[in-house]
């Protein structure tokens, strides 16, 4: 379980428009394209990046990430509540104070 | 005779133009204030070049390719990322210094990665567009480091880097003035569960470490020390310790620190002084 | 304790695969069984893992990263060409001993660009596919050299990596018998106006040189006198000098030299045996 | 005249199977994404392609644009002409022999 093919099909969305859309279409289809283990593959199915990013695959990767498969609006508060295991994160308290 | 006459600790958090209206104003204006000092500071040197030491954040390297460290020595273009509210343009690099600080480095054991084209992320771009574009005519050479993708560099190896960096420049026979800009940090974890902690305590230390011109000090405190402190982010430090080494013998100067959690960062500023 | 068994001489020569019929049929023949010779010889000595020397050709990597040299420590699939006639497919790593490398280098000096994730091109998937491919269980451990796009590696760089490469060999304290290829060469001009000359004589000295372990004698000639005799595609002679390197002391024997027109090509193979 | 440029520009050629499109659709368009001089730029409108590798472009580069460009038939003759300034390239001698 080295990730690296993780941070691959990673690296492939974040660098491709149209990887994108390809995986949307056809989710299953699209990754079959990586080395990915059938373990790696559900975790990405199943958008479970708080397991990707447990077992090494970089942060980085999953931040960017998230919102390609979710959308932008719940960044970075959903994502975050995601990766704390459904706890909202500690820096909303952050945006709640005014801003100056 | 080319020579290091400065150098500068530089925040590149993206947010910096990216997303200025989610962070505290008054913040946001002493951070505008410190790149605006740096700007000036670079006029009263009468820099020429700056060398800017910053990190890919897995945007600009793939997995099947991802150098201990790289020289930018031709075209440079930039920011990557679409969404820093800076619309692309092209960056001027010093190329007959950027070969020579190449060759340098084969010669003495450093081998670099080489960009012959670059398009560079915030790791470089926003130090970059916010203290050297409004300069005309200085020019750039950037360095990037692996401080956020495995296998990172050393510190001590990063350390190294910078003194054969700052002996190139030595080498060089032509009249130049030289800055370096050390790119990054404080304490940030990106994409983690703690994503927006700041360790104010931390960086306040690592501060005090750079202003002491300390560089044996940060890297004795160890990248498992960083991590757990300052969080994956803080790994960054590596570009100051590049950056400090090429300098040799520097006090430095606070320029600013906010701790900026909306930012998801310490945010932190200084000025390197040849000693 | 891990050893380096045995290594080899082999082209890469993409036509091999992609385009053997533009070529005389009874050099084809010699070719392949040069070929199936390395595959018995890997068999005799019982080999678990090859580390295979080749060069990217501008495919790989692009001019904004351009390693010296890089190990591949993750996934590997080949070939990046479609038109090899070579159906892409996995090739097995052998990740605990490339990681072993990779950082054995790290600390001594070698500061690897790393691949996590890597297509090859025909610059190692010629060799993998005809002579390690054939032998299930046989797991490869790629390294490029930049040997056809500038900068290249210096010679003597490419004799100490290889000559690292035996150390961290040696130094892994698993049970592994280890061969290793230097591919590519001899004499080629790639894309240039010569594109098709052979030069046999150059050939001839250079496998010599080979076959007598001598890789002081292929270093003293220097990249100038190899571009002139042998073409940019000669370059290609520093992988095989960092296979040798890795085997310490040895001596070679030639398997097969056909000067090939039509390939574009000298195409030698030299089995390396332990001295 | 680095040549950096028209290196990438012919990377991302035969890198990106619409960049071809693309160049072939408005070459001057295309071209315009990179930092090329004009005279540089002029040289790949005009194919001249000699010019580029006797000014320091890798010939990897040239060899793999050619066909892209102006079809595969012409490989290597066409190519090879062309690079020697227009006499017909020694190796045509080794083809006109039976391959046995
Ligand atoms: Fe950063
Ligand atoms: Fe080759």
């Amino acid at each position: 379980m080295s990730m690296h093919a993780v941070e691959k099909a990673f690296w492939t969305l974040g660098k491709d428009p149209e990887a994108i859309e390809q995986f949307k279409a056809d989710p299953d289809g699209f990754l079959r394209q990586f080395l990915l283990t059938d373990s790696e593959r559900k975790m990405i199915m199943e958008n479970d990046l708080k397991s990707l990013a447990d077992q090494g695959v970089n942060t980085l990767l999953t931040l960017m990430v998230w919102p390609m498969l979710n959308g932008p609006e719940g960044m970075p508060f959903d994502y975050l509540t995601h990766m704390n295991g459904g706890e909202p994160p500690a820096m909303m308290a952050a945006f709640e104070q005014p801003q100056g | 005779m080319a020579e290091i006459v400065g150098g500068f600790i530089v925040s590149h958090d993206p947010m910096i133009t990216g997303n200025p209206e989610i962070a505290n104003k008054k913040q946001v204006a002493n951070v505008d204030a410190a790149f605006e000092t740096i700007v000036e500071r670079l006029k009263e040197l009468r820099v020429d070049t700056v060398i800017v030491v910053g990190d890919d954040h897995y945007t600009m390297f793939g997995p099947h390719c991802l150098p201990q460290y790289l020289i930018g020595v031709g075209e440079l273009e930039g920011p990557e990322e679409n969404w820093l509210r800076i619309e692309r343009y092209q960056v001027e690099n010093n190329v007959p210094l950027a070969e020579h600080i190449m060759n340098y480095g084969f010669a003495n054991g450093f081998d670099w990665a080489v960009a012959k084209s670059l398009l560079l992320d915030h790791g470089t771009m926003i130090p970059i567009h916010k203290a050297i574009t409004p300069i005309p005519g200085v020019r750039t050479i950037p360095i990037y480091l692996a401080a956020a993708v495995t296998p990172i560099i050393p510190m001590r190896r990063a350390q190294q880097l910078g003194a054969m960096i700052g002996d190139a420049v030595n080498a060089w026979d032509k009249d130049e003035r030289v800055a370096v800009f050390g790119c990054g940090g404080i304490s940030h974890w990106v994409g983690t569960a703690e994503m927006g902690r700041v360790n104010e305590e931390f960086d306040h230390m690592i501060l005090n470490h750079v202003n002491n011109g300390d560089i044996e000090a940060l890297i004795a405190l160890g990248d498992d020390y960083v991590l757990e402190n300052g969080g994956n982010g803080a790994w960054e430090i590596r570009n100051w310790i590049c950056a400090m080494a090429a300098m040799k013998k520097l006090t430095g100067e606070t320029l600013c620190y906010e701790p900026m959690p909306t930012w998801i960062t310490g945010v932190g500023f200084s000025e390197l002084k040849v000693a």
